[in-house]
């Protein structure tokens, strides 16, 4: 049954080292605050996951947590390219980092199938594409009636994933809206899942019946974390913070610039830092 | 035709002509590094009930800014309809419903084939760029392809260092050979010309330059030799109309970005 | 593009004789008013589609108008046998008809290819099942990273799909919501889609992003039919007339009681009837 | 046990000790013809936080009133969340959410097999029932299965006419053979008796009678030689809160369902 944890110890409870983990977010309810609370709890040799790795995971690499990424788009939504990431696949730096490799239709099908118990989706894809040759986890099967040759995957299946969302009730649902991404498969795919809200509410009563809610049977773990989204937005509560995907770009490029931000930004912040961080993109109520 | 009053630049003419190609019965998918200034000026000019799509589940998308990334709020906020990504790749692109996927490239060979993948080899890229993200499918399931980048030798040349999306492979019926029932890329709008794949051969013929654009300016910006139609056009000059929806769109938003954050924590 | 039309001309404009159509509705928002047009309007050689055939499949194939059904559940919801359905299958009466019968999962994958414009769905079903011994279009797929044998079913790509729903606005969007069911993959499924729904208005700008709206240009033609499902209900409207489910029961025994019914009640009204009928099922306002 | 004072019937009893299987945190998938008074008395009584999801896609719904169809719009109105058909039968029947499958039968045989397909042969039935509906999926892909039906020779026979969904095939392994890893059928409620699978055979065996039923009762009415086991049991009557809550809910179901419609057309 889901409980209410602070975020440490959400984390440091479903967490370990070594686990294929997912952090997921289309643009849209990035899980900063879970990162951030697991680089400052330092695990090691994790397999991350990700359709649009993004900042989140160029710090978890450039921290050297990481032993294999798999995504289908390494960039820095609207600025450009991943500069920690980058190093790491080019220059081994400060580790090498094994790299699987999907498009975007790949990894959707890949997550739907985790949800759906499957052990592989099925899906026309990668024809004539580079990646079909250099991902072995990239096969075909033959429909038995039309004979049409289609792509397969392995079904995504991580040991935990953190994602952010709107809003929690007091039972544990959780309310995605907006943009809502692979999220509800990104949880139901995994064996756990932890989930960061802005806030909890005494009922959902009143929602519409046919809006993106987790039954609280399907989480493991909620906190309260306002702004854990940061610089990502969260609808209806605040905006994206274009500026700081632009300033990223700066601050990856540099080796020791870099340090120095996650020193002063990550190590020594705490979850309750977000709040602040957002409180001049809020929506006007 | 470019005087001093209706001047613009080559990127504004290469989006202007992009926005020209497209029309109201369109459904549009403007994937990761497309240009959606020339979907959007497309919909505040000639084709208002043109259909944008994004990636990231926005259908029927009326952005009064321009989005940072695909997935940015306003794409949500005026939508039809958003829906979840696996339900974007599952229906509404592999379904067969996209009339115009509209892609940018790093690299661009003379068939269409695009890279965003790597510069170098794969397995140790001297330069890693950020993959396909939506492209490769993109590339198959849109009924057409519209390409759209600034030319360079850097960018257009012979050989692609990585196949990430398809186009036209070695040319001819490649795509017919390997499944492909799609057109491919019909159309390449770059800051200097208008190109299009020959019938035949299906390699990138320039078809309409740009004005004062010469063919010794498309050669030289290009790494593979160019070959141009025998009824070369000269692509109209932007309108006063089209350049003011432009710029204006550019402006709202520089506006709306620069008001956000001031970037203390990523 | 979406055209408004009087139920009578989209119905002609779009159903042909020997097409394969679905008239789809999980229990809720059952198309009745296109089903009587279309009965009224003497179509021959149907193949009919539907998860759920119910009253409106049983009185077609009463009337004689399908050469064959393809189902999962060929039941009167909640009250027992189709009636006229078993009289055409035990004694081929009025005509024989052929039969291709799945499960749920079968056709709700089938139709979710269909919509995703693949030739087949592969899902894990149909172990033990006979019914994979009596129909030819259960095939196996093997995983290609596993081993494991999965189910494969043809994608169903109607002719034409008729399904109802609450509301469209004037530009032709079409809103459904409440048990969803099968009916955005039915659309999507489909060559053409004729929608009734029980009013238009203005504009759906106040709607949630995340409601089932199926955008203009996926469908063919919209009438406006107030009670358009009865007796099945559309949520926010009218309840489920059950009573009229029980009775059925009754009607559909006897062929000449059918037959008398269905001239009372079918080819002697027209789709304006509809309204009048859940006058007393409205939900107050 | 059964005075005048707390008398019931042998349907009464079969509801309630289905009712009585099922625990607070099991998860329920509530297919066509199943026992779904049985599931809302175990919420209303002892479950109050079972989650019940019946395939119309209603998830975590709690009816006041029990639905005629598997989509009455009480289901929904109640829901925690409602989805679509597909995502119900790919995501959380065979993602692997569902603990307790609750199914009735037309046919059963000793080892749990269900026939709601047809009396007679396939191509031409004696007798054309409904057919499975979700049954075939929900018998392999929820982690146990209850079945609960009235006793009859007709209903309960050696060997049935078709196989809409696997119990345990001829006993034994059979489901491991096939490659189904999940339990299967793990109870047996009628209105006579509880039945349980034999560890090793599978064969439903008669664990415990209700009250005032002999042994040569469950026979007269079971098609196939009846298997007791050594210590047999006898059920607990209904409480009298169970049997209030199952009245309680019958009466209302009954109320509401009388006020629907004069059925003027169907």
């Amino acid at each position: 049954m889901v409980k209410f944890l602070p975020l440490s110890e959400a984390v440091a409870g479903n967490l370990n080292d070594g686990d294929t983990v997912a952090f997921e977010g289309f643009t849209h309810l990035i899980p900063t605050a879970a990162a951030h609370e697991a680089i400052r709890q330092g695990f090691e040799e994790l397999t991350l996951i990700r359709m649009t790795p993004d900042l989140v995971y160029d710090q978890m690499i450039g921290m050297g947590m990481a032993r294999k990424i798999v995504f289908s788009y390494l960039g820095n939504p609207g600025v450009g390219l991943l500069r920690r990431a980058r190093d790491a696949i080019e220059n081994g730096f400060p580790r090498p980092i094994e790299v699987e490799e999907h498009s975007h239709a790949g990894m959707a099908n890949a997550y739907e199938a985790g949800a759906a118990g499957l052990p592989c989706a099925v899906f026309r894809g990668y024809r004539g594409a580079g990646l079909a040759a250099v991902n072995p986890n990239i096969k075909t099967v033959t429909c038995p009636f039309t004979g049409e040759v289609l792509a397969a995957v392995p079904a995504i299946r991580p040991d935990v994933t953190f994602i952010h969302a709107q809003k929690a009730d007091r039972k544990g649902n959780v309310l995605v809206e907006g943009i809502i991404g692979i999220q509800k498969e990104a949880v139901l795919a995994a064996k756990r899942a932890v989930v960061t809200v802005e806030e909890v509410v005494d009922s959902f009563d009143e929602l519409h019946p046919n809006l993106t809610v987790l039954p609280s049977w399907t989480i493991s773990a909620i906190s309260v974390v306002p702004g854990g989204s940061h610089p990502s937005y969260t609808h209806g509560y605040y905006i994206r913070d274009n500026a700081a995907y632009l300033e990223w770009d700066e601050i990856a490029a540099d080796r020791e610039k870099f340090q120095g931000w996650m020193q002063a930004n990550v190590i020594e912040r705490t979850a309750a830092d977000f709040a602040g961080r957002v409180e001049h993109l809020r929506i006007a109520a | 035709m470019s005087d001093s009053e209706s001047g613009f630049t080559p990127n504004e003419m290469m989006t202007i002509a992009a926005s020209r190609a497209l029309k109201n019965d369109d459904v549009c998918f403007v994937g990761i590094g497309a240009p959606s200034a020339a979907c959007n000026v497309a919909r505040l000019t000639h084709a208002p009930d043109i259909t944008l799509i994004y990636e990231s589940g926005t259908i029927g998308t009326a952005p009064q800014v321009l989005p940072l990334s695909i997935g940015d709020g306003e794409l949500c906020d005026t939508a039809v309809t958003t829906v979840s990504v696996p339900e974007m790749f599952r229906y509404w692109l592999q379904g067969g419903r996209i009339s115009i996927g509209f892609l940018g490239a790093a690299q661009l060979d003379k068939f269409g084939n695009i890279n965003t993948t790597v510069i170098g080899g794969y397995p140790h890229p001297k330069t890693r760029l950020p993959g396909g993200g939506g492209a490769p499918e993109i590339a198959t399931s849109s009924k057409e392809i519209y390409i759209t980048m600034a030319q360079s030798k850097r960018g257009m040349v012979e050989t692609i260092d990585f196949f990430t999306s398809f186009g036209h492979g070695e040319g001819g019926d490649h795509r017919k050979r390997l499944g492909i029932e799609t057109a491919g890329p019909t159309l390449l709008i770059t800051d200097l010309a208008i190109w299009k794949p020959d019938p035949v051969t299906k390699e990138f013929t320039v078809v309409s330059l740009h004005p004062g654009v010469s063919r010794a300016e498309v050669q030289a910006t290009c790494g593979w030799t160019v070959k141009f139609t025998d009824a070369l056009e000269e692509t109209p000059a932007p309108t006063a109309l089209e350049l003011k929806t432009l710029r204006d769109l550019q402006a709202r938003t520089k506006a709306a970005h620069a008001g956000t954050g001031k970037g203390k924590a990523a």
